[in-house]
């Protein structure tokens, strides 16, 4: 498997490590409830097609990569810095 | 007063050669870490320019002097090798960190280098994809690492406390690439 | 027909024509009482509890493909029940009890192996962390041991003393433990099934349920609509899809996770042998191949394939435990989707909506669970209580913080 | 002799000596092992796995499923080998396998008069009774008559090493299409790889009488690989087999760098793992024979005819005295006109077509059926039937060919189903089954020389095509472009016999319709039930035989009844070459403390610490246990001054205007309101609630700080604050980078670490100036240091960074001026003692199971501000009655050790699950105390102090009552900190 980081280009898949969906940049408000938490840190869509997702690109540059993959066939349709994206998002 | 003594993390490692190849070691005088600070990139540039003559290298890059060079190392992240950096005037727009004692830096040269450091590094280091004036972090048999093309080889740069596991493992890959020279 | 010694004598002298399919293949019916979605381990030991246990006879089991077809037949056919916390302890020791006395009750040879399974450890932490494994075993009454280096060296003569990076201090031994052949559970518990009148329907995908008024009343399929009064969810590695398709969400990644096999081999390894410092378990079946298997990919799938860093990471943990194995060679590697859940431990339990069971979230440890798995799951759907085997595996533990995480690693599904 | 006096593509100047089962034997370079062994006449080389029959040599390939050799002797012993692709080296050593008590004599062949009782699955209905049987009696036996080769339980030795290669283009497979792909592409500029299993390029042209451009093939071929050679943008890899497709165009291959070489030298490995990346690849890995079912069709002597033709056209070996032909389509034919023209005695052609005539001088017997076979250990005769009557034909050897499958495995690895072609009747493979990758020649069903020529360029051009580059004008040679002529045959079924699909595996036409009885229809099924295609060449040459079978019996077509399918590797792959890199030390880096050396002139004992190698103890003469060590090294602690090094505690360098806003988010306490100058002890919980590390935090400027966090959990704690400012707050102006390797840091602990530490620094350090929990820049020897003043002891304690260059020596001055003081060095064992007497946490504690309120230090959890996980720490069950709680324990009466693991149970509970109360996570004698103590986590444990519980370790046979205790137990109120 490899991996467009936004910076370095296609890299070996060996070179990142995975966090999970994308959801985790949508951290709720402090006051917005137990439950809220509960939702953002456990539940997921775990779809069986296209899925927003974090990586690290953590034996390279150490950026944080917002990637869209296929979880059915593993390939990937884009992959953005997650800094670019949060920002994008305000 | 004590007299502390300086000790390199090679000490008693390098110089190494198998073959056509030698790994040696390529101390810089100076390592700085240079972190722009939010939204200070472009003055950054301008002062690194006023105070070093350099400008700052793009994704993957190095700019270089006669016996200083910037490194990119990451997002408006970069390495100053070679000199000090000149902290009261970058400091405004960077953070700095000394890295002079953090990482050991070996060169890997002769015939057959990139074939050495494949052996352990999944960068694609083919010299028109990856040529002199460009530089990449990327694992060196599982250990963070910076590689940047030098004339015949790389320069290698690993953290000091894991130099002697890379000297290790080069060597090692050094003197099988030297045996399947030999064959046919 | 019972199958003994005997009838495969009998039926070898009249050249093996007489033998009948080992389950029917049944057109499905409007309605049952239970409608189980997944043709795997764990759905077919529910419907055959349900109808030995329960008297639940009119079941159904739907499977989109061949049963077993799943994880059941994707695995390293490992059963232990070593665990770190209560509540996994006392489902997986309920587990290894059925598991010793399946073969009879279903007439089927399902090689359940009680080998034993060495677990190392690799510092003195890791030893105390060993002590407490064979502590709560012996408190289930498992018996097991914890095993100096040097009773390592003496049952192990092969691993890697010398020159190891994580020398081995000690291990816990589990004797209770051991390997089974997987597809002969599914299929001993498919004829177990079919022999009291579950029907059991392949090649039937589950294509949506009829929810009314937050009740299911019926599953709609590639074969038409069939109505039940319950139906329970036995589909690992697809548990989010199908959760979809009721209207709900789950605390589950699904994750790949390979296992490989080598080329045929005299017998050199004579139990299971766990390493947790390289991620590595292997055994020898009882073909000779030597079954091995590590972590996961370390992202999520659905593909049922792995990619090169794991395998080759698995494979260096071999050598680095046990350099005997280096010219033994791989023969095959596949992948399994593991519904990973936040904490690392399962889920039997009712779902919000009514009438619609899940068991789900095996994670890892999905095959050696198919026996206590099917009976705690058939005993919530046929009286509405939690099996005491396993009344920890709620949903609503993400809620209340009552976690059942053995690692440690926490809301990352990937790590435990 | 079988070996012909000239001809082929053996070097007949090199001849070579090599043994089989103990007979010495002669061949020549340019040989297989299974080349050499016909040419000595050997046709008897393995037994079957199940019913142990006799097996001969069937292909000359990978997918060779009889010829499994043993190679070599001693404890380097390789099992498994196929003698069909082992190049013959001088002193070669093989032996056959899975036999007893030898090849010709093997007592369980007794198993094949078993047969009728021994179908498919039928020890799935028996072996049951009595139940303690089974791993008593049934197993052991199984599996001792089951397996191929053997281990030999000991190490390899052997050298294997991995490498990555990047390309443009990788070919895969070095026949007509590929020759002509690597051609195309490298004269048109791209970086091309070459693989091919073969030690010699150019496929079925080396077994093959075709020609290309007038030429003979082999000699075109070995023109395009100098040509190719001679290109720097070509890398050739001869004896590669390319083993797996994954995602994202990585390619595993495996180079069998050494195999061939009687004695490799030094350094050299025995084989290299590849992993390469291409950015288009070209599948022309050629095809592969099939045979036909009939009965006793197992026999040796019995052959795929184009393995007849390799060996007699390169190899130079007739595999037989008189040879007789079973075929399906042209190939038949042509082999039959090699082998005349060789010399040979041809029997009979036998084609089961009726309306084909003879090609050549040779006797034919068209809509001919071969039904049966003799010959106990090889073939004596075939039984033929055709529309005039039965005959009976003497024959040693018998070339089956019931056309080609394509090799589509590789297109299967990314789940691709192939499809089924009705012209061909193969599979071949579905279109774009791994992206970026293409398909020509016999792999992708264009079976004649031309077609293959011309879809290797074809393909190459399209693949130049997609990267921007023009396709180079190529002269195109000419070549023989014969159609396939192929009526499909699959087995016989008019005979009582047994006729074999799986011949390693023993699968009979007969168990697949058991299979089909009993229910097991579906392909996987069948497959699992009857052991088809699970041998070690994975169903290469019986999977589509086998699926035959069942269409025929379930009344559908093949495409109907399933597809075959394939999973990774292509062909086995040595777990030494997969694990290259993975043995002994190399299994993890290893990271040096920069004391090491000294610790170890000090005779100091290492532990690995994760990566790390840290001194576990600093035994000194006289000392013959363990606690001696420990207990003289903690009381130094306390009485004197210790020295220790922290070097691989994480250091993080903070800085920028939002520094404070980013550590108050990671922190559960405030960090925002430390002074300049003071270091504060932190906190930081995951977003679920639970401690993620502890660690210090220390202001050196307004917008400064450094931050220490656990050895373990460094990166963890560096990937969490990147993820906090990268993916949270990507607004936040702050910096910062890690330092640990920048500062070697050692700790100075004990009531005389200030005297020791004031006669380095340069600087004032009294109480006064440098108070406990402070943080001050020092200059030692005039090198810049960090001084801070805080402890993991629980004495007055400093620690010192100094710029790791200088590390070793500082080490040395400290331990030198330790030692004039009555101190010296401690390592880790002291280190957690100390810790343990002080209450302190590790990881032993913080597991990631527990909050902070769990741990002990709730109360550091501001309740003024938001903090990541500080919601969820709040959950019922975490604050609610019975939630676990860390306290101290010692013991009631005299206890030589707490157990480590132990539970903990109230008096007179039962000792059942679901009763244990807690557990004891860490524990150490305490000199200071003179009793042993232990930290424990309690059911309502801080409520409970006083109580006397249970703690009991049955592994270790263990029980003892102990009091439940404050978990400090040196010092309470930490005057020895301050003073």
């Amino acid at each position: 498997m490899r991996i467009d980081c936004p910076n370095c280009g296609s890299r070996d898949r060996r070179e990142f490590q995975y966090l999970g969906a994308a959801v985790l940049m949508d951290r709720p408000a402090p006051d917005a409830g137990e439950q809220a938490f509960v939702e953002y840190v456990y539940f997921r869509e775990n779809p069986a097609g296209a899925h927003r997702e974090l990586w690290l690109h953590e034996m390279g540059c150490r950026s944080w990569i917002v990637a869209e993959r296929n979880m059915g066939t593993h390939e990937f349709a884009s992959t953005r810095l997650a800094a670019d994206v949060k920002r994008g998002a305000k | 007063m004590v007299d502390l003594v300086a000790k390199s993390p090679h000490s008693g490692l390098l110089p190494l050669s198998a073959g056509q190849l030698t790994l040696t070691e390529a101390a810089p005088a100076f390592v700085s870490s240079i972190q722009a600070r939010q939204g200070k990139s472009s003055a950054l540039a301008k002062a690194l320019q006023a105070s070093h003559g350099l400008t700052l290298p793009e994704v993957g890059k190095v700019t270089a002097a006669t016996d200083h060079r910037l490194l990119w190392f990451g997002t408006d992240q970069y390495l100053l090798i070679g000199a000090a950096p000149a902290a009261p005037s970058l400091s405004e727009f960077a953070a700095l960190t000394d890295q002079g004692d953090a990482w050991a830096v070996m060169h890997l040269v002769g015939a057959g280098a990139a074939e050495v450091l494949a052996r352990h590094c999944p960068l694609d280091l083919r010299t028109e994809r990856f040529g002199i004036g460009q530089t990449a972090r990327a694992p060196l048999a599982d250990m963070p690492a910076i590689i940047t093309p030098i004339a015949q080889g790389f320069e290698i740069m690993v953290l000091q406390s894991l130099s002697r596991t890379a000297v290790h493992h080069l060597h090692q890959a050094m003197l099988s690439l030297a045996a399947q020279a030999s064959l046919i | 027909m019972r199958y003994s010694a005997w009838e495969v004598f009998r039926n070898g002298l009249t050249g093996n024509k007489a033998w009948k399919p080992v389950w029917r293949d049944p057109e499905p019916k409007q309605r049952y009482d239970v409608v189980i979605v997944g043709g795997g381990g764990h759905g077919l030991a529910t419907a055959y509890y349900l109808a030995r246990v329960h008297g639940i006879r009119n079941v159904a089991v739907l499977e989109r493909g061949y049963i077993g077809g799943g994880n059941s037949g994707r695995n390293t056919t490992i059963i232990r029940a070593n665990y770190m916390s209560t509540a996994n302890v006392k489902f997986y020791s309920h587990c290894i009890k059925l598991w010793e006395n399946l073969e009879q009750e279903l007439n089927y040879n399902v090689m359940f192996s009680q080998r034993g399974l060495v677990a190392l450890g690799h510092s003195d932490g890791q030893m105390e962390a060993m002590a407490r494994r064979a502590n709560f075993c012996q408190l289930e009454g498992d018996g097991g041991e914890v095993w100096s280096l040097e009773e390592c060296r003496r049952q192990m003569p092969y691993l890697n003393y010398d020159d190891p990076r994580f020398p081995i201090y000690g291990a816990h031994w589990h004797p209770n433990g051991g390997t089974a052949r997987h597809d002969a559970v599914v299929w001993g518990y498919a004829r177990g099934a079919d022999r009291l009148g579950v029907d059991i329907i392949q090649n039937c995908a589950v294509q949506g349920f009829r929810i009314e008024a937050g009740k299911v009343v019926g599953v709609e399929t590639s074969r038409g609509f069939i109505g039940t009064t319950k139906v329970g969810m036995a589909v690992a590695g697809r548990s989010g899809e199908v959760a979809a398709m009721a209207g709900f969400r789950l605390p589950i990644e699904s994750h790949v996770l390979q296992a490989f096999v080598t080329e045929g081999l005299k017998p050199v390894l004579p139990t299971v042998i766990g390493f947790g410092m390289g991620h590595f378990y292997i055994s020898q079946s009882d073909k000779g191949g030597l079954v091995f298997g590590g972590d996961l990919d370390g992202y999520n799938s659905y593909a049922q394939r792995g990619n090169l860093p794991m395998m080759e990471h698995v494979a260096e943990a071999g050598m680095a435990l046990m350099p005997m194995i280096g010219k033994s060679k791989l023969l095959r590697s596949w992948g399994g989707i593991n519904d990973m859940t936040m904490d690392g431990s399962p889920i039997i339990d009712r779902s919000p909506v009514e009438n619609f069971f899940i068991n789900t979230g095996w994670c890892y440890g999905g095959f050696k669970a198919i026996t206590g798995g099917g009976d705690a799951f058939a005993h919530l759907i046929a009286t509405g209580n939690y099996h005491p085997a396993a009344d920890k595996f709620t949903l609503k533990r993400f809620e209340t913080g009552e976690l059942i995480d053995e690692t440690g690693a926490g809301p990352r599904p990937g790590r435990h | 002799m079988s070996r012909l006096t000239s001809g082929g593509q053996i070097d007949r100047t090199q001849p070579l000596r090599f043994s089989f089962d103990g007979k010495s034997l002669a061949g020549f370079k340019g040989d297989t092992l299974a080349s050499a062994l016909l040419a000595n006449d050997i046709r008897l080389v393995g037994r079957s796995f199940k019913y142990h029959r006799p097996r001969g040599i069937l292909s000359a390939g990978s997918e060779e499923p009889n010829a499994l050799m043993q190679l070599g002797q001693g404890d380097q012993t390789t099992p498994n080998v196929r003698a069909t692709t082992q190049e013959l080296y001088d002193g070669l050593i093989a032996a056959s396998q899975n036999r007893f008590p030898s090849l010709a004599f093997d007592l369980l062949s007794v198993n094949d008069l078993m047969a009728p009782f021994f179908g498919a699955g039928f020890y799935y209905k028996t072996f049951m009774w009595p139940k303690s049987f089974w791993e008593k009696v049934y197993e052991p036996f199984i599996r001792r008559a089951a397996g191929l080769g053997r281990l030999s339980g000991k190490a390899d030795r052997a050298l294997y090493d991995k490498a990555f290669a990047h390309c443009d283009l990788l070919v895969i497979g070095g026949g007509p299409a590929g020759l002509m792909a690597a051609l195309t592409a490298a004269r048109g500029g791209l970086d091309v790889i070459l693989a091919d299993e073969d030690f010699a390029f150019g496929g079925r042209l080396n077994s093959e009488t075709v020609e290309i451009a007038g030429q003979p093939g082999a000699g075109w071929a070995a023109q395009v690989v100098t040509e190719l050679a001679g290109m720097a943008n070509v890398r050739l890899m001869p004896r590669t087999t390319v083993t797996g497709a994954y995602d994202g165009g990585t390619y595993a291959a495996l180079q069998r760098v050494s195999h061939h070489l009687a004695d490799p030298a030094d350094h050299l490995p025995l084989e290299t793992f590849w992993r390469i990346a291409a950015r288009r690849t070209i599948l022309a890995g050629g095809a592969i024979e099939r045979p036909i079912a009939f009965a006793n069709n197992d026999r040796p002597g019995v052959m795929m005819a184009s393995a007849v033709r390799s060996y007699a056209n390169r190899f130079a070996v007739l595999p037989g005295q008189k040879i007789s032909l079973f075929t399906n389509n042209d190939d038949g034919h042509r082999t039959a006109l090699d082998l005349l023209r060789l010399g040979a005695d041809i029997a009979a052609v036998v084609d089961t077509r009726g309306d084909v005539a003879a090609m050549g001088d040779y006797p034919l017997i068209t809509g001919g059926q071969v039904t049966g076979t003799s010959g106990r250990l090889g073939l004596k005769s075939i039984t033929v039937s055709s529309a005039s009557g039965r005959l009976k034909v003497a024959t040693d050897c018998l070339a089956v060919s019931g056309g080609w499958n394509p090799s589509v495995h590789l297109t299967c690895h990314m789940n691709g189903r192939p499809v089924w072609r009705e012209d061909i009747a193969a599979f071949v493979p579905a279109d774009n089954a791994i992206p970026g990758m293409r398909v020509a020649g016999a792999a992708n069903g264009d079976f004649s020389t031309h077609a293959a020529l011309s879809a290797g360029a074809a393909a190459a051009a399209e693949a130049l095509g997609d990267l921007g580059k023009p396709a180079p004008a190529t002269v195109f040679p000419a070549a023989e472009d014969a159609p396939i002529q192929l009526e499909p045959f699959w087995h016989f079924t008019g005979s009582k016999g047994r006729a074999w699909l799986d011949l390693q595996n023993d699968v009979t036409t007969k168990d697949v319709a058991l299979a089909h009885r009993e229910n097991f229809r579906s392909v996987e099924h069948m497959k699992r039930y009857t052991t088809l295609g699970m041998a070690t060449d994975q169903g290469k040459t019986s999977n589509v035989g086998g699926l035959a079978v069942m269409a025929d019996l379930t009344q559908r077509s093949i495409p109907e009844t399933g597809t075959t399918t394939f999973r990774p590797p292509y062909s086995p792959v040595a777990l030494g070459a997969l694990g290259a890199h993975g043995a002994g030390k190399d299994f993890a880096p290893s990271r040096f403390l920069p004391s090491d050396a000294l610790a170890r002139e000090l005779g100091a004992h290492f532990i690995e610490m994760g990566v790390w190698y840290r001194p576990s103890l600093f035994p000194q003469s006289g000392e013959t246990h363990w606690r001696q060590t420990c207990d003289r090294e903690m009381r130094m602690v306390r009485s004197a001054v210790g020295i220790t090094d922290i070097t691989p505690f994480g250091k993080i360098d903070v800085q920028g205007a939002d520094a404070a806003v980013l550590l108050d988010l990671v922190y559960a306490n405030t960090m925002s309101s430390l002074k300049q100058g003071r270091v504060r002890y932190g906190v930081m919980l995951r977003e679920d609630g639970m401690a993620l590390d502890d660690g210090t935090c220390a202001r050196l400027g307004e917008d400064h700080f450094v931050l220490t966090t656990t050895a373990g959990a460094a990166s963890d704690v560096f990937a969490h604050l990147e993820f906090c400012t990268q993916v949270l707050r990507p607004e936040l102006d702050v910096q910062f980078f890690s330092v640990t390797d920048q500062w070697a840091q050692f700790s100075i602990a004990g009531p005389r670490s200030r005297e020791l530490v004031s006669g380095l620094c340069d600087e004032d350090i009294s109480n006064e100036r440098i108070p406990y929990m402070a943080c001050a820049e020092v200059t030692i020897g005039g090198i810049g240091c960090r001084l801070f003043r805080i402890s993991f002891s629980g004495e007055q304690s400093y620690e010192i960074a100094i710029p790791a260059r200088y590390g070793e020596a500082l080490a040395r001055e400290l331990g030198q001026r330790a030692a004039a003081l009555g101190g010296g060095w401690y390592g880790l064992e002291a280190l957690n003692a100390l810790r343990i007497e002080k209450g302190y946490l590790t990881h032993a504690e913080m597991t990631g199971q527990y909050t902070a309120d769990a741990l002990g230090i709730g109360g550091m959890v501001s309740a003024k501000k938001d903090c990541i996980g500080k919601v969820l720490s709040q959950r019922s069950a975490l604050v609610g009655p019975g939630k676990m709680e860390l306290i101290g324990l010692k013991p009631v009466s005299p206890l030589k050790q707490f157990s480590g693991g132990a539970f903990l149970f109230s008096q007179g509970a039962r000792q059942v699950l679901g009763n244990e109360e807690g557990h004891v996570t860490s524990h150490c004698y305490s000199p200071s105390l003179d009793h042993v103590i232990a930290m424990a986590f309690l059911r309502d444990g801080r409520s409970r102090l006083g109580e006397h519980i249970i703690m009991k370790d049955n592994a270790r046979g263990i029980e003892a009552v102990c009091e439940v205790c404050p978990m400090v137990h040196v010092d309470p109120d930490g005057e020895r900190l301050r003073g």
